[in-house]
């Protein structure tokens, strides 16, 4: 079909390297299907933000509108307001599942979250301390996966959560509250990174000459596959990571977005495209 | 201070005067440099100048447009209020507790405003009092309004169940123009004419102008500007209870970040943060001249990646041509 | 003596107002060379042209030595030889007094840092040199209004310079600091400097000018050697009416009944530069001027501001026989007090508002209605008194930082005596005001007393506190060192007790 | 203003009389707090006071508290610099891009140092050439900054190899203590002389105490103002580049919001934003206080929603005993 009349926009949450794979994967996919395709990068992560953003797309009559939502149920006017107009929208990434959206194509976090405790649990052998370095304490996704990962390790008493700490996604603040919580624990046994700080942040940490011995001793797991998190795995730091499959969520969207406008998908269903568990092993063979 | 910061100290004048001066009124200028932007996204942009579009560019900054009309009252004073942030942000928390609670509108109301009467109270008490610098006082309950939102939410928004009626507040229409922005223009009016015709107005302006000699003619220079903390925190709170009432979903990190963008608003509207000078109206305007920007960028398809370096480059050009404008144009230089 | 700098056809217009037309001006070394005028008559403006503050209109011209220059600053202007006490006051606060006399030449060492010994040594020079017992390294922001006059005035002599320009340098000073700088003039133009000196003080002018030039309304009426000059001629070109009409005579309106009554006001907190005041107790009847007189630094300004609830004090305070609690202006404001600062533009005047609003500031409530102003009403209360003490603007809406000092001052005045109080204290309120407005206000002054307001007039300008009193307290080191009736007061009398 | 600023504008005295008037200067006081706030943590937790903790807590605030020495320079002249994070984190991105570009790294840190420069000439220029007020002018520099960092990273880290040599300025130690500790007390010392011995020093605190009559008395205050906004962006490149090397990655939204914290630390430190006040020594003295209670929190397992809520306490706690000290030891009130 000649879709060249067609605009499609692709919101993500903020500007890192995570959305930049999604764009990849949607600008790809929009070449491919031959539709206009836009990429609008929120400047914060107040629900607010994105709202406006909707708004203005609306207001440019754009065809199919993806998004990854910061705070869900702000979005939930808007988005009826486009489908209202006739545009098609998704989530992807973060949902809002309350909202009009026509379908969610991601993560499913709290599920994610599962999986990286009980690969946890399996590292330190089912007991120990652990610790969670979280990025903004009020962002949904992480929230769910702090919530799989303690729904996790209720099935092991002796895994001990020691404290949480919040990083406003900051690597220095990352850096300096990783150092703090080992020093007031020296004998944790695990750290969970929540979000895409925690990895390069504990990777850090443990390069330095104080903290050294604790690598490899030290179990931790982190999310999203960031340079610095691969290296941290390739140097021993880092256990595991949690990666997602962010090229495939934003061509996966493009796609469903065109189907939907050119009324081939009537019925449109979630599609979970979960994680991987990336380590020392299979390093150099997983996709995204 | 730059002369031409000190050139606008009091905008309200008799009429004829006023007409004679308008060129020298920092508000005009930025009005005008507002028109100019608008004019141009509207070249580039069919969907610009459509009432849907101009109504929705509106609404999304009337928030800030709110917030800056206290702000602009305390930069008047020679202050700064920080934590509009976290008064707005705690204030549309509170208000969503409440009506999980329970309680009926009136009430819900009225605990978000009483959050926005708590932080003015203790702004304005630890500055007049203790004697705190604003920037450290209102620091300060910036960081514990933030703290208090986290521990409360555990970063879960709260989304209770609200009467139709509340919606109104942030969803609404009257006619073709939403809720927010007739409030907005409600405040903007009604402050206005407090600072431009009123001896409380006239006793802001002169305690930011010189603080000693208000004092000495027998100005109560405290009570003012524990006024004007107190009238800046209700006026975020009421920002915040319209933004709640917008999403009927109180965030937990709702209004982080907001205080830059108010006193920017304040700013690029003529209030000079050395106090004496700045304009109820001005605020207003400075806070469209960024959400036409914003409007703009996204309308014109911009590189989205380059939309703050872009609205960055508009605001300095905007602010040089009115402050060029005033120096050149004769008198004040 | 030789010609120094010539000014042909300086004009200056501001909006709204013409400032100087065609004046000429020649100014030769080692003579005082006095301006004189009334207020607004272009005096600081011609100044502020040769330092190059102000850049003149089109069409006339500077020379100096006979040669034509184009002064671009006052920095400019110095390397050309001049230098300028400016009329308000020009010092950094938070700099020491060594550091303000020395700003932007201070002397350096070896290492390329500021040799703060040599400094604070050279300006101990300076301020022995005018007798002076204060610290150099004193913050000056600590030091009272006549001290920071000194201070500036140290600052400019100390600058190798052909040609001073003194802009009312005596206009807060005491009796003892004015004989120290005509002593010190005398030296400087032995020296074969030249003094371009304006003051609004007759006396002195024909102490130590040699040669007086009148403005009025921008335009020269009158340049003559001192020795042809007289006071009827000067005053009859300065404001075109003659000496006798000015002043009247003193007729006194005091009452027996005590209206205020202060006993043992001490400070709470005495700081190191200030006088400590102490045990300070009078009484101030109905309808009475009471002076106040005293040296430099002697307290008066701090009694007042006690007694007006800006500082804070032991003792206590009644008004009509009643204690009284002034715990801040505004208290004290409600008492029915009235206090005109003498520091016009620190504690005075709101710089970046208009005439009217500074006037109506004091009693903005007398044109509101449910806290509305009534700016029509407003408007038209200012406009009396502009007319009334003849206040040089354009317009009540002038930018009351546009005018000239002593009309600055005017409005200050007006503020508060619009207000009505039933007790006005007044510091040095004709300072830097032409002479035909000083009998203006002393006549004012008198008929508020006569109308039973209670005055206390602050003033180091000796023949007016002998003009105007009934009856004069001296203070000295911060305690009372005398209490003279009108009869007993006389120049003698009066400086006896301020010294000794 | 409130006395209590101006009360301490410049720090140095002959040594006689700063020992009679130490309990007046505001850094002693803040020193005071922060050995307080020391000694409480110290006593809840055992770790605080070990050689690695305190050096950790120093190195973890010596970013922010370099900042703050040019930050409190341009304070002192009455402006603001907003642009500090942006000058930060572009000097980082640029050092890393021109690593990867293969550059050496002496010409990887000119290049860094050489955004420093232009932010800060751009700051200047704006605010002494055009006239705008500092506010707007950083705030513009500062959006700019941060579009350009994500034009050039469109969020991605950028991550390049750099020579071991490099990675000492962030990473290593001299003897126990780490790199950047000692360029921040360097840095610390050397701007402490200038500001309180040479010739600028005053003539940076005479612009801010009346810049008028500074010029008047031959103070290039156009100059000086120029000065202390190039040596603010510098400084911010220095920390910039610092950062890099301490993390050897450049993060594409390093450095933002850090604005806040670095007024704040100057602030804190006794640095009145009216200009004037304020010194070298204070501001890192405000930081290592933010530093100690961020790290305290950690220390004592405080629930990380609380967090922030405790710190604005402590700091306005901190602050107040401060100004009311200074209110009642006599003097200045
Ligand atoms: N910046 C300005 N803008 C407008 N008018 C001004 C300005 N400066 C001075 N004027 C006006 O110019 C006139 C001359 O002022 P100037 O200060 O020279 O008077 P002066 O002779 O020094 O008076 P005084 O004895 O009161 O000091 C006055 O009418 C004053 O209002
Ligand atoms: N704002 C101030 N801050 C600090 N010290 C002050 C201040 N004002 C006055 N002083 C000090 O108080 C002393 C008394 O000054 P005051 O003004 O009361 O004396 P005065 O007799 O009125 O003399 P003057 O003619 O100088 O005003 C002065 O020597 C001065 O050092
Ligand atoms: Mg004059
Ligand atoms: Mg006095």
């Amino acid at each position: 079909a000649d879709n060249s009349n067609l605009t499609v926009a692709v919101v993500p949450k903020v500007a890192v390297p995570f959305f930049d794979d999604c764009n990849a994967g949607a600008q790809g996919a929009a070449e491919a299907l031959g539709v206009n395709y836009q990429w609008v990068v929120p400047q914060n992560t107040q629900g607010a933000t994105q709202v406006k953003i909707i708004e203005d797309l609306i207001a440019r009559h754009v065809d199919g509108i993806a998004i990854s939502v910061n705070e869900p149920k702000s979005v939930e006017g808007v988005i009826k307001q486009a489908v209202d107009a006739g545009i098609a929208v998704l989530t992807f990434d973060s949902d809002s599942a309350n909202s009009a959206r026509s379908m969610y194509i991601g993560t499913i976090n709290e599920q994610a979250g599962v999986t990286m405790g009980n690969s946890m649990a399996e590292a330190i052998g089912g007991s120990g301390k652990v610790a969670i370095v979280t990025g903004q304490l009020g962002a949904s996704n992480l929230n769910e996966r702090i919530t799989g990962v303690k729904k996790a390790l209720e099935a092991y008493p002796d895994i001990e959560i020691v404290a949480m700490e919040g990083t406003e996604d900051d690597l220095a603040r990352a850096v300096s509250v990783t150092e703090a919580l080992l020093r007031a624990n020296p004998d944790l046994a695990g750290i969970f990174g929540i979000s895409q700080v925690g990895g390069p942040a504990v990777a850090k940490v443990l390069e330095q000459r104080e903290f050294n011995e604790m690598a490899g001793k030290l179990k931790v797991f982190a999310f999203d596959d960031l340079p610095d998190t691969i290296r941290g795995v390739q140097a021993g730091y880092i256990t595991g990571i949690m990666v997602q499959r962010p090229v495939t969520m934003g061509r996966l969207s493009v796609e469903h977005l065109v189907a939907q406008i050119n009324g081939e998908e009537p019925n449109p269903q979630n599609v979970d495209t979960g994680v991987t568990v990336v380590n020392a092993d299979n390093l150099d063979s997983y996709t995204k | 201070m730059a002369n031409s910061e000190a050139a606008q100290a009091t905008p309200q004048r008799s009429f004829m005067s006023s007409i004679a001066q308008l060129h020298h009124v920092r508000e005009v200028n930025v009005l005008v440099a507002l028109l100019l932007v608008g004019a141009l996204i509207s070249l580039a942009s069919p969907y610009f100048l459509t009432t849907n579009n101009l109504m929705g560019v509106f609404r999304a900054f009337s928030l800030t447009a709110i917030m800056s009309i206290g702000m602009v009252m305390v930069i008047i004073t020679g202050g700064i209020d920080l934590s509009v942030g976290s008064a707005m942000g705690l204030s549309s928390l509170v208000t969503a507790l409440a009506f999980e609670a329970g309680l009926s509108m009136a009430a819900s109301i009225s605990a978000g405003l009483g959050v926005g009467l708590v932080f003015g109270l203790s702004n304005g008490l630890l500055i007049t009092a203790i004697g705190l610098p604003p920037f450290i006082a209102t620091l300060g309950t910036l960081s514990i309004g933030r703290g208090l939102m986290y521990m409360i939410t555990h970063g879960v928004p709260v989304t209770p169940d609200t009467p139709e009626l509340f919606s109104f507040l942030g969803q609404g229409y009257i006619g073709p123009v939403p809720v927010p922005v007739v409030l907005m223009t409600l405040l903007m009016v009604v402050f206005a004419v407090i600072m431009g015709r009123t001896r409380f107005g006239r006793h802001v302006y002169a305690t930011g102008g010189n603080e000693q000699a208000a004092r000495l003619s027998g100005v109560k220079t405290d009570r003012v500007k524990l006024s004007v903390y107190v009238l800046s925190s209700v006026i975020a709170s009421i920002a915040g209870i319209i933004g709640f009432s917008r999403y009927l979903s109180a965030e937990p990190a709702s209004g982080f970040g907001s205080e830059l963008d108010v006193i920017a608003a304040a700013a690029i509207g003529g209030a000079s943060l050395s106090g004496g000078a700045g304009s109820v109206a001005g605020a207003v305007i400075g806070a469209a001249l960024v959400g036409v920007i914003a409007n703009g960028v996204v309308l014109l398809n911009v590189n989205t990646y380059a939309q703050q370096a872009i609205t960055g480059g508009v605001i300095l050009i905007a602010v040089s041509i009115d402050v060029l404008r005033n120096r050149y144009s004769g008198g004040n230089a | 003596m030789p010609l120094f700098l010539e000014m042909d056809a300086i004009s200056k217009t501001f909006p709204g107002v013409k400032a100087l037309d065609r004046v000429d001006l020649a100014l030769r070394l080692g003579e005082v060379h006095v301006l004189a005028g009334e207020n607004g008559a272009g005096k600081s403006t011609l100044m502020k042209i040769m330092t190059g503050v102000l850049r003149a209109d089109p069409g006339g011209s500077i020379r100096i030595d006979g040669n034509e220059v184009v002064i671009r600053d006052p920095v400019h202007a110095r390397a050309l030889g001049i230098s300028i006490i400016y009329q308000e006051l020009a010092v950094v606060d938070n700099l020491t007094v060594a550091e303000n006399i020395f700003l932007a030449r201070e002397p350096k060492n070896r290492m390329g840092m500021i040799d703060r010994r040599k400094m604070n040594a050279d300006a101990r020079k300076v301020l022995d040199e005018l007798e002076m017992d204060i610290s150099p390294t004193t913050r000056v922001g600590r030091l009272s209004i006549g001290q920071k006059q000194m201070v500036e005035i140290a600052r400019a002599i100390s600058y190798d310079c052909r040609l001073i320009i003194m802009d009312e340098p005596t206009a807060s000073l005491s009796h003892h600091e004015a004989a120290t700088l005509a002593r010190i003039v005398k030296n400087l133009v032995a020296q074969n400097i030249g003094i371009v000196y304006i003051s609004h003080r007759l006396d002195e002018i024909f102490e130590i000018g040699d040669r007086v030039t009148v403005l009025r309304d921008g335009v020269t009426v009158d340049s003559a050697p001192i020795g042809e000059m007289n006071r009827e001629r000067l005053v009859r070109k300065m404001v075109d009416r003659d000496l006798e009409q000015l002043f009247g005579h003193h007729l006194s309106h005091a009452s027996d009944e005590v209206l205020l009554s202060a006993r043992g006001l001490t400070l709470k907190k005495h700081r190191s530069q200030g006088a400590p005041v102490r045990d300070v107790s009078f009484d101030l009847h109905q309808g009475e001027v009471l002076g106040f007189f005293g040296l430099v630094g002697s307290g008066r300004t701090e009694v007042m501001e006690m007694i007006f609830g800006s500082r804070e004090y032991e003792g206590s305070i009644s008004i009509d026989g009643r204690p009284v609690n002034i715990h801040a202006p505004s208290a004290a404001i409600e008492q029915g007090i009235g206090f005109v600062t003498e520091d016009r533009q620190g504690q005075g005047l709101v710089l970046g508002m208009s005439v009217r609003e500074n006037f109506s500031l004091t009693h903005l409530a007398e044109y509101c209605r449910f806290d509305f102003v009534n700016r029509s009403r407003e408007s038209a209360r200012c406009r009396e008194f502009i007319r009334a003490l003849g206040i040089k603007t354009p317009s009540p809406e002038q930018k009351i930082q546009n005018l000239s000092g002593g009309n600055q001052q005017k409005v200050v005045i007006a503020k508060w005596v619009a207000r009505k109080p039933r007790i006005l204290i007044v510091d040095e309120p004709t300072r830097g005001i032409d002479i035909g407005a000083k009998a203006e206000v002393h006549a004012l002054l008198n008929r508020l007393a006569s109308e039973g307001m209670s005055i206390i007039i602050v003033s180091s300008d000796l023949p007016e506190i002998l003009a105007i009193s009934d009856r004069i307290i001296v203070l000295k080191d911060g305690c009372v060192n005398g209490e003279l009736s009108r009869d007993q007061a006389n120049e003698q009398t009066v400086m006896l007790a301020a010294t000794a």
